[in-house]
């Protein structure tokens, strides 16, 4: 039963991430993105990661990807098919180095951790909103005030940048 | 643990001094958000003004720290005297380049408010980054530290230059970071914590497959030695040094690279100890490739900026010359090498700034052609830094590099050492063109209808000078501070 | 005490003086201190000699300071004098003062009047250090510096380019000869520990003879380049490009004679090396020979006495190389009166013919200047080893201890003696003999001039009674009663003298228009003669132009600058092209940076993670 | 041992997660190298981003710990702070150069 | 604060204040460093008075801990060796000095508080006593040399300026390597101590960690020297640099390298030197013949005085590897022989330079018509250089050619061709110069010498004839000197190769 479902959302994860490499339009891309995001949050329920798989679907496939979305629209960006290539080396060099770091990387997962069990759906509940809220709270309270810092950046950053021309 | 409280949570006074310095920055930050509305168009340089304030007060603040070293808030950073040693640097860092920058804001007629507020926060991150004991400290410190600075390498957002830049070095930051961060991960996955000095434990026991260490060291050390510049993940800096304000180019060689190489030899001098037999032939070829790479590449340079990015990079393969020493004395001379290069950094930089011209027109090195005549003192600084950068005795330079090499030989570092050595005399050759630019030609018309040098960047020449040459006769200060701090790396 | 150091210390002061102020003072004055230094050192000579008691007993030695210390060996400035040197020390000022005042007269009218004496007083004062030297290294001192004032005095006229080079040339032979003497003197420092010649010479029978060889022959190289023996002689004629009164002084009468003195000196390393003796005495031959036949063919006067003095020269060595040590000297001395009168004669002829050296436009002098051809007379006499002159007397000792020691030289003497007749007989005939050839009017010499030379006329005549140096030095050199067959080869000698007169008066009295018809007839051989069988070119063409071109073509341009200098420049370019190289991977694009990070990774991960899956 | 007769025991071998989550970098890898688009560039290291998330979750539910969720929880916000800031440049960039090409984007260089 | 604290501190002192002095009156510029360069010298004298011959340690000690950890000492004294050194630099300091009075138009004061700069590096390199503060020292001396041949130099100065300073950096990187490596193996930087190390056998080296340390303090020094085929930079270095630098330079920089050479090489290495000696001299030797073959053809009196200095300095060489008292004492007094002679050469051709502005031998002829005086010092100063018995070269060279006669008399043989052959080039160049027809240009062009120009070479002709007529003011300090190193080369030799390699030699193993 969990296998089953873990393979279905992983098949779609995986298929819709190549879609989204593949896809010439960005506007295709994202809503591939957004798929990813949807699968893996399924994943993380199964991981018993509630909380996680909310914020997952609120603040990334919601806010992020639309924002990312906002901006395609903006900038109306075409597809690619336009765009001419100008980097032989990203195709020569860089393609047989993907695919050896796929391999290696799923070489070194699979063998890295051996007797790893199983996740059993259930088993860990340490994901739960209250298990998440309660440490963040606690032991992690100076990294969640230190983030504030961290989106005043982002913001004050967003506005220095985007802003139209003064005087 | 999930659920129930646990016993010593509510952060201590102890913690609080512990964390000061990061609170008055962030305090000052906000402040500056707050009044730049007000007084951006009226008083541009006021903000200048109290980062630098902020900066001092931070200082002091790191500096009573120290006197209670220790761990806090539930064991996410910790005060050693190596933190405290970083922390220190970090702020002068701050205070230079803030001095460096004042006239370069008025030339380019930029909003001075966000500018220093950024540079602020970046520095918070640092701090973050170079006290933290936890990885997840060190990733939001180095997050914050890097989103600032890709903002301020874009902060003139009319020039071209600046887009390519920020873009570049957005992009490419993110992609490392992403390796970086699987690392962590992995880290996490054998040793079930973020803590480094669990991670070390763990690490060391026998049981944990060292495959996945390896794995996780490799894409750990990916991250860092993009954030150092090291080769081979070097290539970004030149471009992005050039294209970013002149001022935060100062910054972004001296400021994060400071950071990053603390985490560096934080994270591989403790929580990677065990496998360091492993790592360290790979950190002997990345420290002999950026020497190389970085000299050689700069020699045929005609652009300032880029051939001081090249030089930064050079420099960066030094100090990995120390890290892959892998003794206290190594950290120590790599603390003191890059307290040495920050200034003299600087300073260079800050040449630069002085003699760009409204957006950085002359940055040829032709540019500098006949500066002892006009500008004898301005001279006389560059040649103080260059001279640093080559290495010759009595600068700080020269004493960073001897007490490298010496790190590196007395942990049988012969080769790399002689290697290193030969390096730094290739080096010298581009940095003697620039004395030769400014000494041995006539003034050129850039240095004819040079404005005089403003009281900040004089300022932001002269500290620099005397740290460079306190470094070089009296070394001692900062180099017992440096070897009690290496003592605690664990 | 005899307070040597003033003999040399006179000279000396008279060189300060008139080098730093003799361009202000008036000539009088500049002569008179020139004269007054050297005829003083002369008088102090002559007191030494008549107070000093018997010297071959007890030699005078005097340390004034030690000059070079280092570790165990130690060498002084030390003067000695035995009877060797109180001869030599008598020529040296003797005939020194004669031709200071005879130079007076000369030079009146020259530039750099000072200049002239103030160099004559240096020379004197480095002979008379050479003569007094204690020791080999302060022998060396005078030796090289009489070599300076010879470089300094042949160049006198600088203007001239061919003065300047002859004295070039004369210094730069010299050093070849020094390289051999200091050699020499390395050895006896290996050897014997010391240059004092006390030392050196009371071990030197107790050394092996391989080691007394080498010493002895590379000391005879030294001694061939001072005194203008083969192969190094070729500096001497070229010499006669000074003032006539340093090429009587320098160039005859004293410096050349040095290399005779010096194996004089280191006779007692000599004699044990008997294989250097046979050396010795074949150079000196071959020389004579050599240089006589030159001399025959020759036309400016003062290029006849100048080969002559190298045939002379090749006498003594005879002399000292048959062992016949005080022969070699007393010829020293004689040679010294009689070739220093003919070079002041030919100085008094040229005066007289207004600097005319070339004998073909000369002749008739003897009623222009009847004084000069009388005392020449007796100097042609004199070397010719006409009976009862001083000539005769030194001559003849040494083809007798020649004969002595192998006939076949004594014959090749005597021949040489005939052809030394003939040359400077025809010389004299081609003087003073037939009617002026020359222009304008000729005159004889002012008495500044000819007072000296008569002074030397008497002592080349009679010098050989008086001075007879084999009775002086027999406590040196310890005299051989006559041989049975001496009057015989005396007989022989003179008349191979006599005869080589009576042909040249034959040849250019008589029948002057012989000398052209052997010219042509010998043809081939005349002009081999004639141009001095182009020794020079030769050497030119051997040694001196493929140094020059070799170092310019070779050493500077290819190795210099070509080979080092290109490969330091090819470092430097070989690293800039590889600044060149990196440069294009930096192509800007953000893709294939991320690639090379890709890569990167790829590598680290397969390196760690691999080497981390081999441990364990 | 056979993760097929783990399935037996019921529930998904941890090694499936940790290997989709290293199929899924790779994928981010390899559309930042390969595209040209700068967002979808960028929408790729978001990926990459997510695949380091689920192994996080992989381990903390493997550890049985929070910390790991945390991790993923930090990095969602940096990754928001990113992106804010990312697309901000990204806009600058094409107010400047009308272009989205990563290719065009070249001229620092040597 | 002895005097010799005092010697190596005021010139600091006074190139500090000649640079704060105001630009707008370089007069006072030249006054104040000429002050301090003659002030400095009188002090220097007062160690000559104060130095006790006889005990041949250092003397004029100052010890202090510079730098805690690595333990850097500030550690000075001379001996023999090093205080005819010093007196020398201190010495000519003021002649340079003096004869840039009026030759140098643009930053004066600049020029001026260089050569001071360049005096302190000097009198520091011979008067340290921990590796670390030679080093530091030998560095400082670079760079006022650098900027003096790099600004005030002639046409193609940047070209001279940048090869002469990569050069000396290859060189002196590789020593700062040996020099930390010994330091890993003594644990201090203290010569003395480092010695003593040896000597004890505390330290002990594996034949080829001594080979390879031997090989690279060698080739910094060498570089210095400058010994074939390693003397490229130098005709370029003296033809560019002013009159001045060529001086400090030939005179004194020079003699780093042999200094050097024989304070360190010998006495830390002596079996790695004994055993490279023998191509060492070959080198030497080479240099000796070659130098003065290419000296007789050079067109350029400067380049010509340089080529001649590389056949100079290869007599020293040859001294100092010869191993024999007699040699190490003649090269240490042909250091100071060369550093006089040479001095003065460079100084006349200054002279003449003022007056022509020409280096080309073609461009004179007859100058000693209408400059007597000029030419009658350029003569003696020719004569010594030469080697003439009675000045100063002589004794130096005499004493080098017998020592290697001692070791191996065919050394001498073909060493001493150099003496020959530097009567040719010398005389040769003495004859186009001066002698012959005087040219329009150098009668209207070249007068005879001035007050200044008289109170700057009669010193140097004194210095000449005095060390030529009596050595024995000088020598015996020296020797003293050498007969210690000498005992040092011997001693410590037998113990290296005594030192068990198992024990001792065994953990000093780098990679």
């Amino acid at each position: 039963m969990e296998l089953i479902l873990f393979s279905l959302f992983a098949l779609v994860a995986i298929v819709c991430a190549v879609n989204m490499v593949l896809q010439s339009h960005p506007i295709s891309s994202a809503l591939s993105l957004v798929g990813v995001m949807g699968s893996l949050a399924v994943l993380y329920l199964l991981l018993g990661g509630e909380f996680i798989a909310m914020v997952q679907i609120i603040v990334y496939a919601g806010a992020v990807m639309v924002l990312f979305i906002f901006v395609i629209m903006l900038l109306n960006a075409g597809s690619e098919e336009v765009l001419k290539n100008r980097s032989l080396i990203a195709h020569l060099i860089g393609v047989p180095a993907i695919l050896v770091l796929a391999g290696i990387l799923v070489f070194f997962v699979q063998r890295g951790f051996p007797g790893m069990g199983n996740v059993k759906f259930g088993d860990f509940d340490g994901g739960s909103a209250r298990a998440v809220g309660m440490s963040l709270f606690t032991n992690y309270l100076l990294p969640f005030e230190v983030t504030s810092v961290l989106i005043l950046i982002a913001i004050v950053g967003a506005v220095v940048l985007a802003r139209k021309e003064m005087d | 643990m999930a659920g129930n409280l646990p016993a010593n949570f509510m952060p201590t006074s102890a913690d609080m001094l512990r964390f000061l310095p990061e609170t008055i920055l962030t305090v000052a930050g906000t402040l500056m958000m707050v009044l730049d509305p007000l007084f951006a168009r009226r008083l541009p340089r006021m903000f200048g003004h109290i980062s630098i304030v902020a900066f001092l007060l931070a200082i002091m603040a790191a500096i009573s720290a120290n006197s209670v070293p220790g761990l806090a808030f539930s064991n996410l950073i910790g005060i050693d005297g190596f933190g405290t040693f970083f922390r220190v640097l970090l702020l002068v860092i701050g205070i230079l380049s803030v001095l460096a920058s004042y006239r370069y804001l008025e030339r380019e007629k930029a909003d001075t408010g966000e500018y220093h507020a950024l540079l602020v926060f970046s520095i918070v991150g640092q701090c973050v980054m170079v006290t933290a004991n936890d990885l997840i400290m060190i990733f939001i410190g180095l997050e914050i530290s890097s989103i600032a600075t890709y903002v301020l390498a874009g902060y003139l957002r009319d020039d071209k230059r600046n887009n390519e830049s920020a873009l570049k070095y957005f992009l490419l930051g993110s992609f490392a970071t992403g390796f970086f961060l699987y690392g962590v991960a992995i880290a996490y996955g054998i040793s079930g914590s973020t803590k480094l000095d669990e991670i070390r434990i763990a690490l060391a026991n026998p049981e944990t497959s060292t495959m996945m260490v390896g794995v996780a060291t490799a894409l750990m050390f990916v991250g860092l030695a993009f954030k150092v510049s090291a080769a081979p993940f070097q290539m970004w800096a030149p471009d992005v040094y050039q294209g970013a304000p002149a001022p935060v180019s100062a910054f972004m060689a001296t400021g994060p690279k400071a950071a990053a190489f603390a985490i560096f030899l934080r994270i591989f001098l403790t929580a990677f100890q065990s496998n360091s037999d492993s790592w360290e032939p790979l950190i002997w070829i990345c420290a002999l490739l950026s020497m190389t790479i970085g000299n050689f590449a700069a020699l045929t340079q005609t652009n300032l900026k880029r051939m001081l990015a090249y030089s930064s990079i050079a420099h960066a393969g030094y100090i990995l010359v120390a890290i892959a020493a892998r003794s206290e004395i190594g950290t120590a001379a790599a603390m003191f090498y890059l307290a040495a290069y920050s200034l003299m950094n600087i300073g260079a930089f800050a040449v630069i700034i002085h003699m760009c011209g409204k957006g950085e027109t002359n940055l040829r090195i032709e540019d500098l052609a006949g500066l002892a005549k006009r500008q004898p003192v301005t001279a006389a600084m560059l040649t103080v830094f260059l001279l640093s950068l080559i290495g010759v005795p009595l600068t700080g330079g020269f004493f960073g590099k001897f007490y490298i090499f010496q790190a590196a030989l007395q942990s049988h570092l012969v080769w790399l050492t002689v290697l290193g050595l030969l390096n730094s005399a290739v080096a010298a050759y581009y940095y003697l063109r620039l004395m030769v630019m400014m000494y041995m030609h006539e003034p050129g018309e850039v240095s004819n209808n040079l404005e005089p040098l403003t009281p900040s960047l004089r300022a932001a020449l002269i500290l620099p000078a005397i740290g460079t040459f306190v470094l070089g006769v009296v070394p001692g200060v900062i180099l017992t501070f440096a070897q009690s701090g290496a003592a605690l790396v664990k | 005490m005899q307070n040597l150091w003033i003999i040399p210390a006179l000279p000396f002061a008279g060189f300060l003086i008139n080098g730093i102020f003799g361009r202000k003072l008036p000539k009088a004055l500049v002569s008179t201190i020139a004269i007054l230094s050297v005829v003083l050192s002369f008088a102090w000579v002559l007191r030494v000699w008549l107070t000093a008691g018997d010297l071959a007993v007890a030699p005078l030695h005097e340390h004034h300071f030690t000059w070079i210390q280092s570790g165990t060996f130690n060498v002084g400035w030390d003067y000695m004098a035995d009877k060797l040197t109180m001869i030599m020390l008598l020529v040296v000022t003797g005939i020194g003062s004669l031709i200071h005042i005879y130079a007076t007269g000369y030079m009146a009218h020259e530039e750099g009047y000072y200049r002239f004496f103030a160099y004559l007083n240096l020379f004197m004062f480095f002979m008379l250090n050479l003569v007094l030297g204690g020791n080999f290294l302060l022998l060396f001192v005078g030796w090289e510096g009489v070599g300076l004032c010879s470089y300094l005095l042949i160049g006198f006229y600088f203007v001239k380019k061919s003065a300047t080079t002859a004295g070039n040339k004369a210094f730069i032979v010299n050093r070849i000869g020094d390289f051999g003497f200091s050699l020499a003197m390395f050895l006896i420092v290996i050897n014997f520990g010391s240059l004092d010649f006390g030392k050196v010479f009371a071990a030197a029978a107790g050394k092996p003879t391989g080691v007394l060889t080498a010493i002895a022959l590379l000391l005879l190289l030294g001694a061939a380049g001072k005194s203008a023996q083969i192969p190094l002689y070729v500096w001497l004629p070229d010499a006669m490009e000074g003032p006539t009164p340093v090429s009587a002084l320098i160039h005859a009468a004293t410096m050349v004679t040095a290399g005779v003195y010096m194996c004089t000196r280191s006779a007692a390393i000599f004699t044990h090396a008997p294989l250097a003796m046979e050396a010795v005495a074949l150079v000196g031959l071959a020389t004579a020979v050599f240089a006589a036949t030159i001399g025959m063919a020759q036309n400016d006067i003062k290029k006849v006495f100048a080969y002559s003095t190298v045939s002379q020269l090749g006498y003594m060595f005879l002399g000292v190389g048959v062992g016949a040590f005080s022969a070699g000297v007393w010829h020293l001395v004689t040679h010294a009166f009689f070739k220093a009168l003919l070079f002041l004669g030919a100085g008094s002829v040229i005066h007289a013919c207004h600097g005319e050296q070339d004998m073909r436009h000369m002749g008739g002098l003897k009623k222009y200047a009847p004084w000069t051809c009388l005392v020449l007379a007796c100097a042609s006499l004199a070397i010719a080893g006409f009976p009862g002159t001083s000539g005769f007397f030194s001559k003849d000792a040494i083809l007798t201890a020649a004969y002595e020691h192998a006939p076949w030289m004594f014959w090749v003497g005597v021949f040489t003696a005939g052809m030394t007749a003939f040359y400077v007989w025809r010389a004299f005939w081609m003087t003073f003999w037939g009617d002026y050839k020359g222009h304008g009017h000729p005159h004889e010499s002012p008495w500044s001039m000819l007072g000296p030379l008569v002074v030397l006329a008497v002592l080349s005549l009679g010098g050989g009674f008086f001075f007879n140096v084999p009775q002086i030095l027999s406590g040196m050199f310890p005299l051989k009663e006559a041989g049975a067959d001496e009057a015989m080869l005396m007989g022989i000698s003179v008349a191979a003298g006599l005869a080589g007169i009576a042909i040249s008066y034959f040849m250019y009295v008589m029948r002057p228009e012989l000398p052209g018809k052997f010219a042509s007839a010998l043809g081939g051989v005349y002009t081999l003669v004639y141009n001095k069988y182009f020794v020079d070119e030769a050497y030119d063409a051997a040694v001196v132009s493929p140094v020059i071109q070799g170092s310019e073509s070779l050493l500077w341009k290819i190795v210099d600058k070509g080979m080092i200098d290109g490969l330091v420049n090819g470092v430097g370019s070989q690293a800039q092209s590889m600044g060149g190289v990196l440069r294009r991977m930096q192509s800007g694009n953000i893709r294939s940076y991320a690639t090379w990070i890709l890569v990167g990774s790829v590598l680290l991960l397969i390196a760690l993670g691999v080497s981390g899956g081999m441990t364990r | 041992m056979n993760p097929l007769l783990q399935t037996m025991t019921g529930g998904v071998p941890t090694a499936f997660y940790l290997t989709l989550s290293a199929v899924l970098f790779a994928i981010g890898v390899a559309g930042f190298v390969l595209r040209r688009n700068i967002i979808t560039v960028f929408m790729c290291i978001e990926l990459m981003l997510n695949a380091v998330n689920l192994s996080f979750v992989t381990f903390a539910n493997h550890h049985k710990q929070v910390s790991g969720h945390i991790f993923t929880f930090f990095v969602m916000v940096v990754a928001a702070a990113e992106a804010a800031v990312g697309l901000a440049i990204i806009l600058t960039v094409f107010k400047n150069r009308q272009t989205l090409n990563i290719d065009e984007i070249n001229t620092l260089k040597n | 604060m002895n005097l010799l604290d005092l010697v190596i501190a005021l010139p600091a002192a006074g190139f500090v204040l000649a640079l704060l002095l105001p630009r707008s009156q370089p007069q006072l510029s030249r006054l104040v460093t000429l002050a301090f360069s003659l002030v400095t010298f009188a002090v220097s004298l007062g160690l000559v008075t104060g130095f006790q011959s006889g005990m041949a340690g250092q003397q004029f000690v100052t010890n202090f801990i510079w730098i805690q950890s690595p333990e850097i000492h500030y550690h000075v004294g001379i001996d023999g060796l090093s205080l005819w050194l010093i007196i020398l630099a201190t010495f000519l300091t003021p002649i340079a000095i003096l004869l840039s009075w009026n030759y140098i138009k643009d930053r004066q004061k600049e020029f001026f508080a260089l050569l001071l700069l360049l005096e302190f590096g000097l009198v520091g390199v011979f008067a340290s006593w921990d590796l670390f503060l030679f080093y530091v020292f030998w560095e400082v001396v670079l760079v006022p040399m650098y900027l003096l041949i790099g600004i005030w130099g002639h046409d193609r100065r940047i070209y001279a300026a940048v090869k002469f300073f990569l050069y000396t950096m290859v060189g002196s990187v590789l020593m700062l390597a040996a020099i930390i490596f010994l330091y890993t193996q003594a644990g201090t930087f203290d010569y003395a101590v480092i010695l003593e190390q040896f000597s004890s056998g505390r330290i002990s080296l594996t034949h080829t960690q001594e080979t390879l340390l031997f090989l690279a303090f060698f080739l910094a020094f060498a570089i210095k020297v400058p010994l074939f085929p390693l003397h490229t930079w130098l005709p370029d270095a003296h033809v560019e640099a002013p009159s001045a630098g060529s001086l400090m330079l030939a005179s004194v920089m020079l003699k780093m390298g042999t200094y050097g050479l024989v304070r360190f090489c010998l006495p830390m290495f002596p079996t790695a030197a004994r055993e490279n000696a023998g191509w060492i001299v070959t080198l030497a030797i080479i240099g000796i013949v070659y130098g003065a073959l290419v000296a007789m053809v050079q067109p350029n009196m400067k380049k010509l005085v340089a080529y001649s200095s590389v056949s100079h300095l290869g007599f020293v060489v040859l001294g100092i590897f010869s191993f024999t008292q007699m040699g190490l004492d003649g090269a240490v007094y042909q250091m100071l022989n060369h550093g006089i002679s040479t001095g003065a050469l460079f100084l006349l051709v200054g002279f003449l330079y003022e007056r022509r502005h020409s280096l080309e031998i073609a461009d004179y002829g007859g100058v000693a018509t209408v400059a007597p005086w000029l030419s009658i010092l350029f003569l003696v100063t020719t004569l010594a250089s030469i080697g003439l018995p009675t000045l100063n070269n002589f004794v130096g060279e005499f004493l080098v050619l017998q020592g290697t006669a001692q070791a191996h008399l065919s050394w001498t043989v073909f060493a001493s061709l150099g003496v020959i052959l530097s009567a040719c080039y010398m005389l040769w160049m003495y004859q186009r110069v001066f002698f012959g027809e005087t040219s329009e240009e150098v009668r209207h062009h070249v007068p005879d010498l001035n007050m200044r120009e008289w109170a700057c070479i009669v010193p140097l002709v004194v210095m000449m004839i005095w060390m030529g007529m009596y050595s024995q003011t000088f020598l015996p300090a020296v020797s003293e000197t050498n007969a210690k190193i000498l005992e040092q080369t011997r001693a410590n030799a037998p113990l290296r190769v005594a030192a068990p390699s198992t024990s001792a030699g065994g953990q000093f193993h780098g990679r």
